[in-house]
């Protein structure tokens, strides 16, 4: 009992004062990220002056972080006050035995509420203003939700992709929200706005990125666990003027410069030339992507030097998968290949009759995209490779079956023997994919 | 009041009186209050029931529905409205009167100690009758029930058809559940009384179980009203 | 002692006798047929006053049981309070929920 | 206001004399109806799976450490996090409140025992065998594995077709039975079974938590049942209520769960509230400033609590009126929860303060459950909120307010009762050190959650890429976690050694005011030899007028070899032993538990589900048929 009294006076003083400085340095960390939001080490910041939305979000977001400070630096400080100035000392008299005091308990109840009403009605505001109808000039995006990646159409344009959003700055973008499966929650967090995806509901968000936006590449997320690979659930969202927009998606409409058009009307010289491209620049499997030698893409695609480099993903296979060194693929072999394998079934790829899956990702301009597999992977033939052979060892729990002979695939519970492709099979299909941009 | 509040002064084993009530605040019985307060729970169990019922009306893709009929757009087969309103109304009357049985009941326990003579006043005083006669009013009510879920699922009906199916088969699946319970508990009364006759200090017994029924009774008015007859 | 509830009434003083009971069911039954005939009536069944006087009157059945026959009306406040508070709250949930998912609609031109 | 109490006509317990009565053994344990004692099983049973649940999240947290890891597979991962939210808030911070519930609420209130002593031991063996039945899967890779909430239609059939969430589905349910019994055996006890004299309103503050917690209990408690059965049939026997292809809603499961979800936030923290409640008063020589706004603040947190439920679902797109109402109604808690801050804050002005690590622990208790609180508030504007929800900003949060609220408060009452419950005082030196670093590693582990969230990190992610300018904040989490594991490994230590050898406590160590301090530490087996006549809030203290405040703490040495008297030798009948409410308990879990042969084999299914109810239907019987007490 002696030890505990003493113990008490030592650390009254010492200790108290010790334990918060965990409290202080995070104040003084969230000064300083405050200070330096939108700084290029904090890619994915939340409250950004970038679009309408979020500016009145943040707005409201620094009333909020004003007053909570207020009343945070009362209350921890009262605190402090409090324990240094009544700490038991040996002479202190008893206290009185104050059972309360009206007025004080009025004031403290009526001015929490009076700052509540401070904080009230700018919240309300803001809910009306955010949740307002879109524009009617506001460019379309269905973004439609799948375990786990993300598929973008632009109805206006006739244009599907996934993964990769391209967004024109300046113009009002209102993302109308689906899912195929379960829940899923869309988030850009530069841009502002979080918004579930509600299987058998319909949900939009709109906002206007700024001018000042422009080339940039932003992160999105699921946000809502959505199974196992919630984590790889990502996507980029690439803001760009409205020129760059135009000639993106006028070449995205139509199918992509490689096996543009169906065999039958190929010009003679086309795919020869093509393929050649395409082999020497996949000659040797690892070849990066934008070393590539293929014919230029005619239309915008987002520059690789300007991508931020939290946009591109840097996780590697599991060392699990193997393949052969030193394989060349070709495209034109490639394209056969993948014509006649199962990955018709769930892909797309317009101007290859065969391919009209609508399961996967549309693949039309697989070639011009920088990440694969729900954007969890660098887009490297390396990668791919992998990826096709067998993809639920690079994504668990991928809907994606494992295509590589010999590979075991958990969907069958089964090692991979009719219909399997093998490593040069693979490698031609990737050389195929990449050569669509 | 069969609980005895007991002088604290002389708390100590001699002052508990033979049933071993002890001391309570208020005076009142321990099983009363708990019954009340699960009572009040259950609110909130069959609120949520038939919020859902509520929620899920009209978004059933396919039919049968309750109040109107349907014809399957894939094999041109017509369903009818599928609710059946005279029997409900029916089972719903049981369904009351049997309240009205359970209160008589109590009523016979309580005042056992009337001297009755004439044939129509020894009727008010057989607690067995009356409770039997719940009992009975209550196997009545189930087996309407069961006559609505066979004919149900002969029409086309069964737990898995849609949303109004699912929604309403727990519903009223819950609710014919706890019928099912109190008709084992009248049983376990009317048994009791037959072998050795309620006391009026065991009225309490005869409460609990009142209250309970009549609990089963309101909710159902509120899913016949709620179910059945609004569209 | 118990200052802070009602003291223990002598129940049995208070309990209706079986007169009641019998002219509570009567009155039951009748608010019951009124019930189910509205439900045949076309013209009171299709009004817009159809479903209000459908839950008036099955509110006025549920009280009335509650009322006399679980004895709340006679009953120490304390059984009272245990039971309206949680059916206030329950009714109350319900009828957000019912909102929040849009069966009810505080603009009842739109057709709730 | 002179003599309020009895004197004791007893002296304090021996510590040769068993702890509660004169039953010892095993088997006394398994078959006990005292409420002690199941306060006493509760608090162990809870301990263990507070350290099951954060040795989870320390597996969560050595994944989450550097981005990129694969210490876990993503499918343990997500069993993982679902799994350390379940156990915590089912399994360790609920029963934790429980074991003060059972052993200390008969104490305050001058009861012998609950209301209904079989139903308090039946709670307990329910929450026992339900908690192994849903931890037990992870050690075959088969917990649940759909998020502590399981939003439908994540956790149907169609998207979850293993036993993983059957065995979640079935074990809250299991779990929902056991606190819906208690919470009817509590609400019981306190509106009944209180001393002469002691009325409402002079019930202690932990009393008062209790009693409005049980009522969140019983009224939230069926929704969620609600909800589960609706899943349990989809899973079970095809109903549609969250199948897509039918047209279900998946807003119906979100908001029948939170309808629960809510009240039971505040099931979990206003125990803690009571329990600090009880300490500040204690050390700072001061009545609790403002008794019945705290009473009223709680109860209207309480009520409150059944009307915000939708502020956890501003992303779902429920249209701004409904964003509106949830968002002011949220803002209004804020002000009942500020009155209690500032009537602590004014509990302790003009007090003489004591610092016990119980007084630490309270003190921690209001310093961070500000912090957690100030958060929620910027949770309550749905605009923000939409940049905040599903984030580790989230996250930070609600450890704030359960780990700064919830445990440190329970922690606060472990210390504070733990010689109560003993007999034995912990070590205050190894408290002091305790409370240091689990404040440190609280404040390192949960902080920069706020920061990773606000800089974009979603939560519920088995993994991160680099560059995303989260790693800092990452490890910095992650450290603190050791940190909080070192602070908990000294609670451990303490807490055992201090059962064995601790000094001894005598009747009231802290010189404290309530009931519970008037008889033996730990108490006889029937509380109270005379049941006490209250005419006081502090009855303790106005025995003496306030005057003898700085007398001697109770060393216990005095009268070492006098006896606490037998309830058999006062004559006063207690609740016999008996084994039928754990055969109840048996029946139900196996009953309930058995359904997840459904999916294996169907003839097991029926035996063991048959089996289940037979053995629950005859026990039942046997309960209710046979006699509460021992004839004597």
């Amino acid at each position: 009992m002696a030890s505990f009294s003493r113990f008490c006076r030592i650390f009254a003083g010492a200790q108290m004062f010790r334990g918060l400085v965990p409290v202080a340095r995070t104040a003084v960390l969230l000064l300083a990220v405050a200070a330096t939001a939108g700084a290029q080490q904090y890619p994915n910041t939340s409250f950004n002056y970038t679009t309408e939305m979020n500016e009145a979000v943040t707005h409201l977001w620094d009333q909020l972080l004003f007053w909570a400070t207020i009343v945070f630096v009362i209350v921890e400080i009262g605190i402090l006050y409090i324990v240094f100035k009544f700490k038991a000392r040996p002479n202190s008299p008893d206290p009185k035995h104050v059972h309360g005091n009206t007025a004080l308990e009025i004031a403290w109840t009526a001015i929490p509420a009076v700052i509540l009403a401070f904080i009230a009605v700018p919240t309300v505001k803001t809910i009306f203003m955010t949740q307002a109808k879109a524009p009617a000039n506001a460019l379309q995006v269905e973004v439609i939700g799948h375990q786990w990646w993300w598929e973008f159409r632009y109805p206006q344009y006739g244009i599907t992709t996934a993964t990769e959003l391209y967004l024109p700055v300046g113009r009002p973008v209102n993302f109308k929200l689906n899912t195929k499966d379960v829940l899923h929650s869309f988030w850009i967090p530069r841009l502002g706005g979080k918004r579930d995806l509600i299987s058998n509901r319909t949900n939009y968000l709109w906002m206007t990125p700024r001018d000042s936006m422009a080339m940039k590449s932003l992160n999105g997320s699921c946000n809502e666990y959505c199974g196992s690979s919630h984590a790889n659930m990502k996507f980029r969202a690439f803001t760009v003027t409205p020129e760059q927009f135009a000639s993106w998606a006028a070449h995205q409409r139509g199918p992509a410069v490689y096996g543009a058009v169906t065999p039958q009307s190929v010009p003679a010289a086309t795919p020869a030339a093509a393929g050649a491209a395409a082999t020497t620049r996949s000659g040797q499997i690892g070849a990066a992507l934008a070393d590539a030698a293929a014919p230029a893409p005619v239309g915008f695609i987002f520059p690789r030097e300007k991508l931020d480099p939290s946009s591109l993903p840097s996780a590697t296979p599991p060392s699990s998968i193997g393949f052969t060194a030193g394989l060349a693929g070709d495209a034109e072999r490639g394209q056969k290949v993948y014509s006649r394998s199962s990955c018709i079934g769930c892909h797309k790829v317009s101007g290859n009759p065969m391919s009209a899956g609508v399961i996967g990702p549309n693949l039309t301009h697989f070639g011009s995209r920088y990440s694969l597999g729900g954007s969890l992977y660098e887009n490297t033939t390396e990668n791919l490779v992998r990826w096709i052979k067998n993809a639920p060892a690079m994504k668990p729990g991928s809907l994606m079956p494992a295509i590589g002979n010999g590979e075991y695939n958990p969907a069958i519970k089964a090692k991979v023997t009719m219909g399997g492709l093998s490593d040069q099979q693979i490698a031609d299909v990737a050389a195929y994919l990449q050569a669509l941009k | 009041m069969s609980a005895t509040a007991v002088e604290p002064t002389m708390a100590g084993g001699e002052s508990h009186d033979a049933h071993g009530h002890h001391y309570t605040s208020t005076g009142l019985d321990n099983r009363k209050i708990a019954i009340w307060a699960f009572i009040g729970s259950e609110c909130m169990l069959f609120v949520s029931l038939i919020s859902t019922y509520l929620i899920y009306k009209g978004k059933s893709r396919v039919g049968p529905y309750p109040h109107e009929a349907w014809t399957d757009p894939a094999t041109g087969e017509t369903f009818k409205a599928i609710l059946n309103i005279p029997v409900t109304s029916f089972s719903t009357f049981v369904l009351l009167m049997s309240s009205l049985a359970m209160v008589l009941a109590h009523n016979a326990v309580v005042n056992r100690h009337v001297k009755r003579t004439t044939f129509l006043a020894r009727l008010e005083g057989n607690s067995f009758f009356w409770l039997m006669s719940t009992a009975v009013l209550g196997i009545v009510f189930l087996m309407c029930q069961a006559y609505e879920f066979t004919s149900f699922v002969h029409e086309g009906l069964g737990l898995t058809t849609n949303l109004f199916s699912s929604s309403f088969f727990v519903l009223t699946g819950f609710h014919g559940a706890h019928v099912t319970a109190g008709v084992l508990w009248l049983f376990t009364l009317a048994s009791i009384d037959k072998t050795r006759g309620l006391t009026p200090a065991e009225e309490l017994k005869i409460d609990l179980c009142a209250l309970y029924w009549h609990f089963v009774d309101v909710v159902w008015i509120a899913i016949f009203v709620l179910l059945y007859l609004i569209k | 002692m118990a200052h802070d509830t009602d003291a223990a009434h002598d129940e049995h003083g208070h309990h209706p006798t079986a007169k009641t009971y019998l002219w509570t069911a009567l009155f039951l039954t009748i608010v019951t047929i009124v019930e189910i005939s509205a439900y045949y009536i076309k013209p009171w069944e299709q009004s817009a006053i159809y479903v209000p006087s459908m839950i008036f009157m099955s509110a006025v059945k549920f009280a009335v049981v509650c009322a006399v026959y679980m004895h709340l009306k006679y009953d120490n406040k304390l059984f009272r309070n245990l039971f309206v508070g949680p059916l206030a709250i329950a009714i109350v949930t319900c009828v957000g929920l019912l909102f929040l998912f849009g069966k009810v609609a505080i603009n009842l031109g739109s057709g709730a | 206001m002179a003599t309020t109490v009895a004197p004791p006509i007893y002296a304090p317990a021996a510590a040769s004399a068993s702890t509660y009565g004169e039953k010892t053994g095993v088997w006394s344990w398994i078959t006990t109806t005292d409420h002690k004692r199941i306060g006493v099983l509760y608090l162990f049973t809870s301990l263990f799976f507070f350290i099951f649940g954060g040795l989870e999240a320390a597996v969560i947290r050595a994944q989450l450490a550097a981005p990129n890891q694969s210490l876990v597979s993503a499918e343990l991962y997500n069993q993982l996090f679902t799994m350390h939210g379940t156990t915590m808030v089912f399994l360790a911070i609920m029963p934790l409140s429980a074991a003060f519930f059972n052993f200390l609420i008969p104490l305050q209130i001058g009861a012998r025992d609950v209301a209904f002593p079989r139903l308090n031991a039946f709670s307990y063996w329910v929450y026992l065998l339900g908690g192994i039945f849903i931890t037990l899967p992870i050690f075959a890779g088969l917990a649940p594995n759909g998020g502590w909430f399981g939003y439908a239609p994540l956790t149907t059939m169609a998207y979850n077709p293993g036993l993983n969430i059957d065995f979640w589905v079935l074990g809250l349910q299991i779990l929902g039975i056991s606190s819906l019994a208690a919470g009817f055996n509590f609400i019981t006890t306190i509106i009944n079974m209180r001393a002469p004299g002691m009325h409402l309103m002079r019930m202690p503050m932990f009393t008062w938590a209790s009693f409005v917690v049980q009522f969140l209990v019983v009224l939230a408690f069926p929704v969620i049942t609600v909800a589960l059965v609706f899943l349990q049939f989809d899973r079970f026997f095809g109903t549609n209520f969250y199948t897509l292809t039918a047209g279900a809603d998946p807003l119906l499961w979100q908001h029948l769960f939170w309808i629960f979800g809510h009240p039971e936030v505040y099931i979990l923290i206003l125990p803690a509230f009571g329990l600090v409640s009880e300490v500040l008063p204690t050390f700072s020589r001061k009545p609790l400033f403002g008794y019945a706004v705290m009473v009223y603040s709680g109860i209207l947190i309480g009520f409150l609590g059944f009307g915000v439920w939708a502020h956890h679902m501003f992303s779902v797109g429920m249209g701004p009126i409904a964003d509106t109402v949830f968002s002011l109604t949220t803002m209004l808690i804020a002000i009942p929860t500020g009155v209690k801050i500032f009537n602590w804050m004014s509990t302790m002005w003009g007090g003489k303060l004591t610092f016990t690590t119980s007084m630490c622990f309270s003190i921690g208790l209001v310093a961070m459950f500000t912090i957690g609180g100030l958060s929620g508030v910027t949770h309550a504007s749905p605009p923000t909120d939409l940049q905040q929800t599903d984030t580790y900003y989230v996250v930070a949060h609600f450890h704030y307010v359960l780990f700064g609220g919830s445990i440190m408060g329970i922690f606060a009452g472990i210390y504070h009762y733990f010689p109560k419950m003993f007999g034995r005082l912990m070590n205050e030196t190894l408290g002091k050190w305790h409370f240091w670093i689990n404040m440190i590693g609280m404040n390192l582990t949960f902080g920069p959650m706020h920061l990773s969230g606000l800089l974009g990190m979603p939560r519920r992610i088995y993994t991160y890429d680099a560059n995303q300018g989260w790693d800092l904040f990452n490890m910095m989490s992650s450290i603190g976690t050791a940190i909080i594991i070192v602070a908990t490994l000294i609670f451990l230590y303490n807490f055992f050694t201090s059962l064995k050898s601790g000094p001894r406590a005598g009747r009231d160590p802290w010189g404290a005011s309530t009931l519970e301090w008037s008889i033996p530490s730990p108490p006889p087996e029937y509380n109270f030899a005379v049941l006490p006549n209250v005419t006081s809030r502090y009855p303790l203290w106005d025995v003496t007028d306030g005057h003898d405040l700085s007398r001697e703490h109770h060393e216990g040495h005095e009268n070492r070899d006098d006896r606490v008297p037998t309830s058999r030798e006062l004559g006063i009948p207690m609740p016999a032993n008996t084994f039928k409410p754990v055969m109840a308990a048996l029946g139900l879990c196996t009953m309930l538990g058995g359904m997840t042969l459904k999916h294996v084999n169907d003839v097991a299914f029926y035996v063991v589900v048959g089996g289940g109810a037979t053995m629950l239907v005859v026990s039942l019987y046997a309960w209710l048929t046979s006699p509460l007490e021992e004839s004597h």
